[in-house]
């Protein structure tokens, strides 16, 4: 693994959207040289008295341009800092962190709920395979229209304006979508619930998890996950999300 | 730069604060652990631990809380895999020890007893765990009971780590070093609590957890004043250390050595800048040996 | 929003935090203080006190020490002055009560049976002066002494304050009902320190100095969710309060008041935003009666 | 006194006039409008880790503008973050603070030390009588030729490379200056000194102190300074920097 320094990258492209949605380009070309999908970046903020790393998924990378695709949502304070920023603005960043998912499988569901489908994108540009994409939003949706050049996209929606009306797997069983491997991002229920489905079809699920962070880099022990089995670094039934993570296999981790 | 506690020689005065740093091989591709004058490991207990269930960590106002609950391989593990690690860089071994009751204190001091490393720094001040930890370090006749027990089983000198959660800190100083005590470390954390107010519950699934990062400085740097003031034993100086005038901070204070904690997690690079600072303040103010500026404010 | 702690009944739970209002006038300008639930003020003597040498004041990271040593007119000009101009107001009054005996303490609290206050908050936690202040605060059976001398000879209600520099403030708490308390109040400042170090030297005259702001505002929430858990008495909870947000997690960890303390000066309205922000609050989850909100989180 | 809320302002002007020296405009037309030399502001920093305001005094005064400028000198963190802010981005004010000079005598000594410079300019322009300016460095000089339309200017440095070698007493006494009254504003040993050659020789004179603050406007005891009598607002032997002041005759003081 190369090593995942922190640095200062400038700002190249700062967007809206949808409400509270941002997507922010940033110039970080050994990121872009090295990433992978399903990995993450920890993105710092200036002010002083907010000290933690928020952890932001990579969701495209221009290698090209050295660049790397940053898609969030202002849940707090930390995140509307972010939304602050303009191009040439810079910002700190360390990446890219994580092992990120392990590219697999012939006939492929990608599974995104709120904002872990920004993952997906970049997911559904490595992966050559039969594609199909379930995006699952509360209300107002984004970044769909991204991923229909990679497949066929189905929308779900809680409150039913756009796609399916309820949640991703909802979605699943009403356009009776198969596949041989399962790719998902998204808030712990919904992962649990993909979990449940993925063990009962006996279907391969790579989950990427979520959890509150503080080193990033697995010092603090501070994200870990339950584990079925004695995790080979801790020696307990415990495993860290920002290293070992935060893509683990379904039967890996109890949610 | 260099300093000596206890008899042990580190080759200057920064080391990490127990539990930020794991045993250094997460921080090894951004620091050269062979500069630090010594590593300081997480707490490592007789059988492994699970630790607390998360969310543990939580984001404060300058701060942060943690209630990892002392998550750890147990020392075998440890003893198998880190040791022989950190024994390849030229840095001084702290090992940090925990336990729920003195017999497992007891254990893990006396398994160590036959090992490689250099002091021990003995844990009695961890706010997150239900028995043991802080329970021993909030009465001085438990503080100085076992620093004796230990005392009599360690082969490496024995640092006690005091918290921050008491009345008089100093006397918690004082019935360390009545039990025997080499060296003293403060401070641990504070113990805090966040309410997310939406959800209407404590962010931490421990509810409390313990407050550490540069908003509680202020507090440990008046603690290793008193200390300092109270007791003969050398101090290793700890809580908001994120850059060199921090630490010097702790140094004039009365701190022989001073650990970087929380700060690695925002600044991976932290130890290495504290020892630069350092060295540019001496050479700045001509200073040729660091002992002129340990305890130097009256 | 009205609570009512002790019998006396406030228009809304926002009050401020002792020693950073004075008495209101130099934030009659900012602040209607008719809006406030309670102006409480300076910590007032039955002598003037002339506090101590500057600098009094520091900033921290986060925070701020302050050693001002309570300086203050004395009861006689704070009676003839202070009340009167608070009852111009449709705010409650409560007096912040000093002294460096209890016999000091007495005098203070017999002067003031005979004024039109609303209650008295006695302050048994300053860490700034050399007598009195908060070497009543950090022994329970002083606390328990105190308050029931003073209990005595009061008309008001008395809030005792209580200092966070202990090892369990829920036995302080204790102490202080089993003295007849009728409500109290958490936290004061803690204890700190902070060293120029180009000067070598304590950046404040007085070497230490009280903690307070954002900084340590977990400690403070954690002492209030302890002491809600361990007595029956109504709470005041101070300590970092800069937002409506902050003031919902002392609320919620069972504070029946908050007060706005070191953030006045940085923000002169700060209470009125915590105050309107504490409604909007209550507005977007439909919640009625504060009462609902307060010690939610179990 | 008219009321000096808090506010965010607009930069209209940064330049550097020297190392470390910085000389800033602020839009603040409340400020202009009322405020008086030897007043000054409280500057707030960005950075939430910082929460205490900056006094810093006021240098000029432009009423047409409705812009205030300050001069300040990088001491900290917090004066270092203001020479970073640029034209168009802003500031939180508040102010006009404290008493400022009261403007009298017939011929008049306006000594600055330092960073106590700048609030004599906006003196020297609104006091209508002799003027002699007696300004004190300790090596670079910054400011001095914009004192010489309003009399003459004499300098004092440490290292002796401008005026007199020494410090602004030597300077006065170099030259014989004469006065009947005294404004001076500079670190306290300065102060001290000029305090005790106005008494002994029976000059009129008008201190500008300094003290760390936290309310800046009278509610936290924490600026005050010993007076020789009881002081009318705090019943003791203390007056308060912030609202009192800064401005004192010297017989009020002990320095
Ligand atoms: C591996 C990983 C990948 C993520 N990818 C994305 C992404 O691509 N887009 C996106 O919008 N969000 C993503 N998140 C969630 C994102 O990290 C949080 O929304 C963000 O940290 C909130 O910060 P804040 O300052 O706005 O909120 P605040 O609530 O003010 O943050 C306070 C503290 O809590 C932490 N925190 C709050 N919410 C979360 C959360 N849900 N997960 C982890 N830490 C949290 C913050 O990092 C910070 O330390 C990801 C989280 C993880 C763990
Ligand atoms: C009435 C008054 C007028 C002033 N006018 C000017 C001026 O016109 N130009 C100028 O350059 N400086 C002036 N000063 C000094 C100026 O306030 C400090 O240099 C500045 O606050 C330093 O802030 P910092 O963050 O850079 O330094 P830091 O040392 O990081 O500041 C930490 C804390 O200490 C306070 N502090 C530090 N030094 C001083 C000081 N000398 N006086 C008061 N508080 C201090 C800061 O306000 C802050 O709260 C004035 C001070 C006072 C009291
Ligand atoms: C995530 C985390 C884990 C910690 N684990 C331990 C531990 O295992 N043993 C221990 O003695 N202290 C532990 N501490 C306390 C630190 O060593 C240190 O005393 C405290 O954090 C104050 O220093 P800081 O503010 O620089 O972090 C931990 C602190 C943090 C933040
Ligand atoms: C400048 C200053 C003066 C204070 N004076 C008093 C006082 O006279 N009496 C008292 O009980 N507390 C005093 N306090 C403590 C505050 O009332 C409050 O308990 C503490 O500051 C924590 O709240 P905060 O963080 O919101 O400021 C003072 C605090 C400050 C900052
Ligand atoms: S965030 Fe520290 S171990 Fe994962
Ligand atoms: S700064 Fe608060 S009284 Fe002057």
């Amino acid at each position: 693994m190369s090593i995942a320094m922190k640095n200062k990258t400038i700002i190249t492209e700062q967007t809206m959207l949808a409400e509270d949605i941002y997507s922010m380009w940033i110039k970080a070309e050994d990121i872009a040289s090295t990433a992978k999908p399903g990995q993450f970046v920890s993105l710092y903020c200036q002010d002083g008295s907010r000290l933690l790393p928020r952890p932001i998924s990579i969701c495209e990378i221009d290698k090209v341009q050295g660049t790397v695709r940053l898609v969030y949502r202002t849940a707090g304070k930390g995140t509307k800092e972010f939304s602050k920023l303009k191009p040439g603005d810079t910002i700190e960043v360390m990446g890219p962190l994580g092992n990120g998912f392990t590219l697999e499988g012939k006939k492929a569901l990608l599974i995104g709920g709120g904002i872990g489908i920004p993952p997906m994108l970049e997911l559904a540009k490595n992966l050559h395979c039969e594609k199909q994409m379930v995006l699952g939003y509360r209300d107002t949706t984004f970044l769909e229209d991204e991923f229909t050049p990679f497949g066929k996209v189905y929308l779900a929606t809680e409150d039913g304006s756009k796609g399916t009306k309820g949640n991703v797997l909802d979605a699943i069983r009403e356009n009776n979508l198969e596949a041989d491997i399962i790719f998902a991002c998204g808030p712990t229920p919904m992962l649990r619930g993909i979990q449940a489905y993925a063990l009962e079809k006996g279907i391969k699920c790579q989950l990427s998890l979520e959890e509150r962070m503080a080193c990033g880099i697995g010092a603090c022990l501070g994200c870990v996950c339950k584990t079925k089995e004695v995790d080979h670094h801790s020696n307990v039934k415990n495993t860290r999300i920002c290293l070992d993570g935060p893509v683990f296999y379904a039967e890996e981790v109890e949610l | 730069m260099n300093v000596t506690l206890a008899g042990v020689t580190f080759q200057n005065p920064v080391t990490t604060a127990s539990g930020t740093f794991g045993s250094g091989m997460e921080y090894k591709d951004y620091v050269d652990l062979s500069r630090l004058g010594a590593v300081t490991t997480k707490g490592v207990s007789s059988i492994p631990w699970p630790g607390n269930p998360t969310p543990r960590v939580a984001e404060t106002y300058g701060g942060m809380l943690n209630a990892i609950g002392l998550q750890n391989p147990g020392m075998e593990m440890f003893i198998q895999r880190d040791i022989p690690f950190l024994r390849k860089y030229d840095t001084k071994i702290i090992v940090n020890v925990v336990g729920k009751t003195t017999q497992e204190y007891c254990d893990v001091v006396e398994r160590l007893a036959e090992c490689d490393v250099d002091m021990l720094e003995i844990n009695i001040s961890c706010p997150n765990v239900k028995e043991g930890g802080i329970a021993f370090g909030q009465d001085p006749k438990c503080v100085e009971t076992i620093t004796s027990e230990l005392k009599k089983r360690a082969k490496q000198p024995i640092i006690m780590k005091l918290s921050p959660n008491v009345t008089d800190i100093a006397e918690m100083a004082r019935a360390a070093q009545a039990g025997g005590a080499d060296a003293l470390s403060l401070i641990n954390t504070l113990t805090g609590m966040k309410i997310d107010i939406h959800r209407r519950a404590c962010l931490l699934a421990n509810k409390t957890g313990g407050l550490s990062g540069p908003a509680i400085k202020p507090i440990a740097v008046r603690m290793v004043y008193q200390v300092a003031h109270a007791v003969r034993l050398p101090i290793i100086g700890m809580g908001g250390i994120a850059c060199a005038e921090d630490a010097l901070e702790f140094i004039m204070a009365g701190a022989s050595m001073v650990a970087v904690g929380t700060a690695n997690f925002i600044n991976p690079t932290a130890t290495i800048e504290v020892l630069e600072g350092i060295e540019a303040y001496m050479k700045q103010y001509h200073i040729e040996d660091i002992k002129d500026l340990i305890g130097c404010v009256k």
